[in-house]
């Protein structure tokens, strides 16, 4: 285990949903659930077998003092963000929310399961895009493709070579941002200061808590 | 023009379902002046609409008949029905009310033979049958409609219809001009018992009620199991007439729902349960029951009757809030979620979908005429500042019938006490 | 004079050359018609979407939408926000409400505004173009323009999820919204009723966990097809990529021969005002429409 | 009224009664065997000029009784209205002609079935006297309450607040019962947030503040004789004389006990201080008083688990089956001391149903929001550790089996039962027995709380689990001891709101009885009958069925072994006149008389006429409007029929059936509410012991060897609209089938 999460977990002890509570975005939300299971029941219901834990046994689990199993889970990374839970919920949880926060809070403590494509995503995603302050698609795709390495990417890069030349086709896809081009903000020094300093910010108020 | 003979020893009661009557006809039974006021053309509310009750399957139209006829016997009872309290003003022991008298246009020569009904051909949706069904336009509400006299729906008056009417009966009863009226009236002391509604499904939209034929609401189906129904008693589909064997029951449709009421219903619970009754009354074993839900409230004494229906191997229990609701190509509403307890998937297709909404209490929205005190759920609670004015019944709480007439017996004795004061004062 | 005036946010999707620039043709051409000046807020950034919940956490997300805001604020003063993109409307009205609400969270995000040179006094009102539409100008305003209705054509709205849920359009259910339909008959198609209407395309999950995004997609376009629908319409860049894009993967896997077009309210109603083709950026789209091809060529 | 009697008839020709009946014919019937004085016809008798004519003839003709030969007694009831003149009803609208097909082949059976209706108006009116009233009335208007708990101090004040005197005896020596022993109680107002004052000091304070009310502590019931307007109780006291009292009605509020939770020790009960039942943990909270919360060894609570259902909702029959209502909230407002005191307290609530109706889920939400964890789980076992518990139990929702939680403290939601004294059916006294004149087997415990000085027992009848609670979802103040009701838990499990509302209500109840008592007239259901029992006791041969059979508990024996009718207990059902094998009791309006005149009066044509005549005996509150609301929906049946209406099947006498027999009816339909444990018999047992007598007719029927089909007993609900005129059509086919009765002409 990770040395922030063995720290966590020793200043929570035994009380994992207090911890939650603190640290995840929107944690304090996950006590008013009252288990009629109505999220779970919403969340796109062709992802069977996606879901190892649907939102209402999430929050139980976390009542029951199940860390590990929770932050290590696979569960939340399958949130679309389709917010169906979100507006269904009868003690009006914000249910998306919690689910990234949990997620976020499992990858902050580096226990998220190794791999996990959409943490991949998130991460690339977000690097992408606050790097120039846009997102370069091309480079996108490109560093997903051979996120497992680079045989894979090639293998991968043919499976979705209609896909991409389709795109292309239709102009909706343009190799030449692979290559330094593509659109980028201006004052990207700007938002990459701003963004340090959110970071530092955000790290602060959190550690606040803990310390508390 | 309506004469109402009233004092301000008399006890006005807003509200003629059975915890109504009950406040008017206690306290008319212990020597009071009672005026009693509904808004229906008739007496009884929605226990009258009720098929059977829990947890003795008995009949509420039997409790009806006994108080309809301690009603017939009691003088000290004047009824005004199609009438609504339009304004309260004074204060305890001295009130002064004003009520509005909607026309029925049929006076007390009425003698319910039925001969205008059989002469109109136009008809209007049925409303004490939820509207589930149609009925002529000059119409006895239902069997035990108290008055037992005709009316004749505004719909047809100043219409060939309505003439024709008037035409066939033949004891002067129809009186095509009679207007709108407002009687005034004192009162020492008012029973506020307007009683409930159910919370309108088209809100619960992950349900598709009224998309969807063949999702009804719990008190839909009490007309469809009650032979005086629409289907004379008999459980079938709206979409196709075709009968539903396979009926699920969604528990918590409004209740305990922040999107819609806050509160617990209470009777809701035992309602469904009642309810798989007429399934397996109508299919015995061909008839199976679902009742999906979050927790039975099943309280106090009634747990025993809770344990029956699930020793019933026809009906079946999932703890689960149904996420929402698809209907397949046989118009079959398709209920999808997940049974909670233990995390097992389901989409399970269902020939009919019974509600179970809840109680939203009929004073919400309206503004009670006089400065009566609601809660946030809008239900009226007991209010020193008004002592003169109380809650009866599902107006003041979501209860059952018993507890709602338990209520209805304490408010008879509350306004009593304001009126023996006055008697007491003018002594 | 132009008869409304918006901040224009058009997202990341929306350039030329990048994967909804097709949105953003039509979407210019069919403003031009309607008279509303959209001026894009200089030098915008990503919202982040919502997929990056992980890497990003709270704050950064904010500030990302935050700098927008004031961007808009300072240069295009008293407009409102139009966005084009479901998730960055979406990203940037939760942003809104956030900081709004949470004084403490304001509090952070003017401090890493400074880092930027910038500050928010008043975040201003965030709209979706379909609440452009619907709202600010109304379907009777809409439907004035139409040269050329699209007699006919028969089209499922495919509203999916974030100008849906959890905002959505104004007085529209969630379960059953039908401002799209009520577009499409404006622009005279025929709106066919089916049951995926708000079903998950899968979002971003299309590229992290393909087989349960395609399995989403499927339903969409089956449901579509079984119905009787030629074309998919949609509001939302991510919808009509991954409705659109996947369709011949799909087809490996599970032996189907979709092939439907996947196109934006915004090209519907270029077509119907009279727009070419080109206008309403028809060679934009992966699988071509080609009926809609052959009306604009009339 | 007028000395000597005159009768008249008045026949109604609206509706369609002229059209499809002949009218001369019926005025005929009313003269010749009616034996009317007067007889008129008019073409709209209801209208206000029809009951002027009546009232006319009353008024100024010394007309004394009536037949008003129209539609159904259910309808038109406020016209027909001359209280002091007796009336009856000759049902010919809904009881022929809209249950007749109007076809020439049934003219004549049609109306031969009106002109019988006729002559059984005539004649049950010839029988009537118009009741006088109760002379023997009580007018005492004292009301007692028995138990100074929450129900009892609120059913006291609200009847003083009314103006009435009250007799408060509560048996310990504090007022404020189980109430007083809370540190707070679950809120009745909005927020509905936290737990708010028990309330107890502020009752007390009224009750000693007010005149009308007189308190005994440390007192009991002795004795309690008399009826409704005039019991004499004697209260006995601790230390001190036993004083009589003379009270109008009682209020029983005896309230509850806990459930014994030392037999549960699988939950630990017993085997660890740190173990303590709901009312435990109040003593606890009232320790505290606000501040952390120790437990018995003073060890300061750091995680404590709340078991519902413990010991209740019990399948096996070990424990209470039912549910106690009140417990859910209670544990939702004992963990709020808790956490209100110390949020960082660990409190657990382990639930199968989690029951907060009403508003009280906005108290389970906030619970929820000061981090009480509620969890869907059966409690197996609790382990007492030396420092802590350790509760295992199958969590459902993660459907753990082997799930636990270390508590310092483990509270018991263990329920109630109810505090309801002698179950005075512990062994049912069957009318069989009863014959011999065998007393109702009575248990010794528990010890009496009334002590009734009644023929049928010490106490109250019980309902279900030993509560006194009404059968009657309509009428929750039903009882079977005229103007003595119980209120608060011992009626039926519920918490102090409820009981105070309960309360109220039976204060009313009781208010209203007193006032009735003291004019002579009934309770419920026939709230208002003047008519009363009376025995002609030279005939009584003292057999005791009366007494025994009496749902009411209204008749005693007098030192002679008499039946003593205490008409002021009475509710006017009838059973015991139903029961008199000599029928020597009867009523002034409603008798063996009465009913048998009518049956003599039905004209029975001759065997070969191939024309049966069925009498139909009908409960009058659920099978005769059945009979009226099939008519209304134009339902047909057959025209052999003569339907009676009855005050209950119980007051049904067999004489009417073996006459009916011997007179040449060729069968006879019995039609009475559904008995056994879910009866909706409105006097109770009526349709029951109404059944059993009936049930030996049979021997009669052999005796005079008529097939047993000739008499039919059949179940009958309100809503038997469709199905009622079909068994009646299909018993007109059987006894066609079976052929006539040979005792026709004698």
């Amino acid at each position: 285990m990770s040395n922030a999460n063995e720290q966590m977990a020793a200043r929570y002890k035994n009380n994992f949903l207090k911890e939650i509570e603190e640290q995840a975005e929107m944690g304090e939300w996950v006590k008013m659930c009252m288990q009629c299971g109505v999220c779970s029941g919403s969340c796109p219901t062709n992802f069977h077998p996606g879901w190892d834990h649907p939102p209402q046994e999430i929050f139980m689990m976390i009542r029951a003092g199940k860390r590990e199993e929770v932050l290590t889970s696979n569960s939340m990374w399958m949130c679309t963000s389709c917010y169906n839970c979100y507006v269904r919920c009868p003690r009006k949880l914000p249910i998306t929310h919690i689910m990234h926060g949990i997620a976020e809070y499992a990858y902050r403590l580096g226990v998220a399961p190794k791999f996990q494509p959409t943490l991949h995503l998130s991460q690339t995603f977000w690097n992408n895009c606050t790097k120039t302050g846009r997102v370069n698609e091309v480079k996108l795709t490109q560093s997903l493709y051979f996120k497992d390495g680079f045989m894979a990417g090639i293998k991968k890069g043919l499976e979705m070579k209609d896909v991409a030349l389709g795109l292309v086709k239709a102009k909706r896809l343009n190799i030449m941002e692979a290559l330094g081009g593509g659109h980028k903000c201006k004052d990207i020094k700007g938002i990459q200061a701003m963004l340090a300093k959110a970071k530092e910010l955000e790290a602060k108020r959190k550690a606040a808590k803990a310390a508390a | 023009m309506t004469s109402v003979v009233a004092t301000n020893q008399t006890i006005l009661v807003v509200g003629g379902g059975i915890s109504g009557m009950t406040a008017a006809l206690e306290a008319a039974e212990t020597g009071k002046q009672v005026v009693l006021v509904e808004r229906n053309p008739w007496l009884g509310g929605r226990t009258a609409q009720l098929y059977r009750y829990f947890p003795k399957m008995c009949h509420p139209t039997c409790g009806l008949e006994i108080n309809l006829r301690r009603l017939k016997a009691n003088p000290r009872i004047q009824v005004l029905t199609l009438a609504e309290v339009t304004g309260i003003s004074g204060t305890k022991g001295d009130y002064s009310v004003t009520v509005k008298l909607t026309p029925r246009h049929v006076n007390e020569n009425c003698t319910a033979c039925g001969d205008c009904g059989k002469a109109v051909s136009a008809e209007i949706d049925d409303a004490f049958n939820y509207n589930l069904g149609k009925i002529k336009a000059a119409y006895l509400p239902h069997s035990m409609a108290y008055p037992q006299r005709y009316v004749i729906d505004r719909s047809i008056v100043g219409t060939p219809e309505a003439d024709k009417a008037k035409a066939a009966c033949k004891y002067g009863a129809i009186d095509l001009e009679q207007q709108e009226e407002v009687v005034s009236l004192k009162a020492g002391a008012i029973v506020w018992a307007t009683g409930w509604k159910p919370y309108d499904a088209e809100k619960i939209t992950p349900y598709r009620y009224g998309e969807f034929p063949n999702v009804i609401t719990n008190v839909e189906f009490e007309r469809l199991a009650d032979p005086h129904g629409p289907t004379g008693g008999k459980i079938l589909r709206p979409s196709d007439g075709r009968e539903a064997k396979n009926v699920a029951f969604i528990q918590c449709a409004g209740s305990r729902d922040e999107n819609h009421l806050r509160h617990c219903s209470r009777f809701c619970c035992m309602g469904s349960l009642k309810q798989t009754h007429y399934v397996q009354e109508a299919y015995g074993d061909a008839g199976k029951s679902t009742i999906y839900y979050i927790d039975i409230r099943a309280i106090d004494r009634f747990e025993d009757f809770y344990a029956k229906v699930k020793a019933n191997p026809n009906v079946s229990f999932i703890k689960s809030k149904v996420a929402r609701i698809s209907q397949d190509k046989d118009q079959n509403p398709v209920l999808w979620g997940v049974n909670t307890e233990g995390y097992k998937r389901y989409s399970n297709p269902h020939d009919l979908v019974v509600l179970a909404v809840g109680m939203e209490p009929s004073v919400k929205g309206v503004d009670i005429p006089a400065e009566v005190m609601a809660d946030s759920s809008g239900f009226i609670m007991a209010d020193p500042a008004n002592a003169g004015i109380f809650g009866a019944g599902c107006a003041t709480n979501a209860l059952d019938v018993n507890r709602a007439v338990q209520s209805a017996t304490a408010a008879a004795l509350r306004a009593i006490q304001v009126v023996n004061k006055v008697a007491r004062a003018e002594a | 004079m132009a008869r409304k005036e918006y901040a224009f946010y058009p997202g990341c999707s929306s350039q030329k050359g990048a994967s909804a620039s097709n949105y953003l043709t039509s979407v210019e051409s069919m403003c031009k018609t309607l008279d509303i000046k959209i001026t894009e807020i200089p030098d915008w950034n990503c919202c982040g979407a919502s997929i990056s919940y992980a890497e990003a956490g709270e704050l950064p997300r904010h500030v990302m939408n935050a700098r927008n805001f004031a961007l808009a604020e300072s240069n295009l003063p008293g407009q409102d926000i139009v966005a084009t993109c479901a998730a960055c409307w979406l990203g940037a009205r939760e942003s809104k409400e956030r900081l709004e609400h949470n004084s403490g969270l304001m509090a952070d995000t003017q401090e890493a505004l400074k880092e930027a040179g910038l500050n928010i006094k008043a975040i201003p009102e965030i709209k979706h173009m379909v609440e452009v539409l619907i709202e600010d100008l109304g379907y009777d305003e809409l439907k004035k323009p139409v040269k050329k209705p699209l007699a006919g054509m028969k089209f499922a709205g495919y509203v999916g999820c974030q100008t849906n849920r959890p905002f959505g359009i104004h007085g529209e259910s969630f379960e059953n919204p039908v401002y799209l339909d009520k577009l499409i008959e404006t622009v005279g198609g025929e709106a066919v009723p089916y049951d995926q209407k708000v079903t998950c395309c899968g979002g971003a999950l299309a590229f992290s966990e393909p087989d349960k995004a395609q399995a989403q997609i499927k339903d969409i376009i089956e449901s579509a097809y079984d119905n009787g629908a030629e074309m998919l319409v949609t509001p939302c860049p991510l919808c009509q990529a991954n409705t659109e894009v996947y369709q011949g993967q799909i087809n490996k896997k599970y032996g189907t021969k979709f092939n439907m077009p996947v196109l934006y309210y915004s090209q519907l109603m270029v077509l119907a005002y009279g727009g070419s083709a080109k206008e309403a950026a028809l060679p934009g789209n992966v699988i071509r429409a080609r009926k809609l091809e052959e009306f604009a060529g009339k | 009224m007028a000395a000597e009697k005159k009768h008249a008839a008045y026949i109604c020709s609206g509706c369609g009664l002229g059209e499809r009946l002949d009218i001369a014919a019926l005025e005929a019937a009313a003269k010749k065997e009616g034996k009317m004085q007067v007889v008129k016809t008019h073409a709209f008798l209801c209208s206000a000029e029809g009951v002027a004519m009546i009232r006319n003839d009353i008024d100024n003709d010394g007309v004394t009784h009536v037949a008003i030969c129209a539609c159904s007694r259910r309808a038109k009831t406020e016209a027909f209205n001359f209280p002091t003149t007796a009336i009856s009803r000759g049902n010919l609208r809904e009881g022929v002609i809209w249950v007749r097909p109007d076809t020439d082949e049934a003219r004549e059976t049609t109306q031969e079935m009106a002109e019988d209706y006729v002559r059984m108006a005539c004649a049950e009116v010839k029988a009537m006297t118009q009741p006088s009233g109760n002379p023997n009335t009580g007018m005492n208007k004292t009301l007692l309450v028995v138990g100074g708990g929450m129900s009892g101090m609120t059913s006291a004040l609200e009847a003083a607040k009314a103006g009435y005197k009250v007799v408060l005896v509560e048996k310990t020596g504090a007022l404020g019962g189980w109430a007083a022993k809370l540190y707070k109680r679950v809120p009745t107002r909005e927020p509905f947030k936290a737990p708010q004052d028990n309330g107890v000091a502020d009752l007390v304070a009224q009750i000693e503040a007010d005149a009308n009310i007189k308190v005994y502590l440390n007192s009991t019931l002795a004795k309690t004789a008399g009826a409704p307007g005039r019991f004499k109780v004697d209260i006995a006291m601790e230390s001190g004389p036993t004083v009589t009292e003379d009270i109008g009605a009682i209020v029983q509020a005896t309230g509850f006990s806990l459930y014994d939770a030392n037999k549960l020790p699988h939950l630990g009960y017993g085997k660890s201080p740190h173990v303590v039942d709901q009312a435990g943990l109040e003593e606890l909270a009232r320790a505290a008083n606000g501040g952390v919360m120790k437990r018995a060894d003073g060890k300061e609570v750091k995680s404590v688990v709340f078991v519902q259902c413990a010991g209740q909702r019990d399948a096996t029959g070990e424990h209470l089956s039912y549910c106690s209502g009140y417990c859910c909230n209670t544990s939702v407002k004992q963990a709020m001391y808790f956490k209100d005191a110390n949020p960082d307290v660990d409190c657990v609530v382990l639930y199968t149903d989690l029951r907060t109706p009403g508003n009280g889920e906005d108290f389970y939400r906030s619970a929820q929001n000061k981090g009480v964890i509620f969890s869907k789980g059966v409690v197996s076992e609790v382990v007492p550790g030396g420092n802590a518990c350790t509760v295992k139990f199958h969590d459902l929702i993660l459907d753990d089996k082997a799930a636990q939680i270390e508590a310092d403290l483990v509270v018991l939601a263990t329920g109630v039962v109810p505090n309801s004294g002698v179950n005075i059916d512990a062994v049912p006294a069957a009318p069989a027995e009863a014959t011999e004149g065998a007393a109702p087997v009575v248990e010794e415990k528990p010890i009496s709380i009334l002590n009734l000085d009644y023929r049928q027992g010490p106490d109250i009848p019980q309902f279900k689990f030993g509560f006194t609670d009404s059968h009657f979802i309509c009428f929750p103040y039903e009882t079977r001891r005229t103007a003595i009701y119980t209120a608060g838990p011992v009626r039926r499990p519920m918490d102090i709101a409820q009981a105070q509302e309960d309360a109220t209500g039976a204060a009313m109840k009781a208010i209203q009885a007193m006032e009735n008592a003291g004019l002579g007239k009934a309770a419920h259901p026939r709230a208002g009958d003047l008519s009363f029992p009376t025995a002609r006791l030279e005939g009584c041969t003292q057999c005791k069925r009366c007494t025994v059979e009496c749902p009411f508990g209204a008749i005693d024996e007098d030192e002679k072994r008499f039946p003593l009718f205490n008409e002021s207990r009475c509710r006017r059902c009838g059973t015991c006149m139903g029961a008199c094998p000599v029928r020597v009791i009867s009523f002034e309006n409603y008798s063996v008389n009465t009913v048998g005149a009518q049956i003599k009066a039905v004209n029975i044509p001759d065997e070969f006429s191939e024309k049966p005549r069925i009498l139909i005996l009908a409960c009058e509150n659920d099978a005769y409007p059945a009979l009226d609301m099939a008519a209304m929906n134009r339902n047909e049946y057959s025209a052999f029929v003569r339907a009676i209406p009855v005050r209950c099947l119980g007051s049904v006498n067999t004489i009417w059936i073996t006459d009916a027999l011997n007179s040449g009816y060729d069968g006879v339909m019995l039609m009475g509410c559904k008995h056994g444990e879910e009866y909706q018999c409105h006097f109770v047992k009526g349709s029951e012991l109404g059944r059993y007598r009936l049930s030996k007719v049979g021997d009669t029927l052999k005796n005079m060897n008529l097939e047993a089909e000739r008499v039919f007993d059949l179940e009958v609900a309100i809503t038997d609209i469709d199905t009622l005129p079909r068994k009646i059509n299909d018993y007109a086919a059987k006894i066609q089938e079976i052929g006539m009765s040979p005792f026709k002409g004698f």
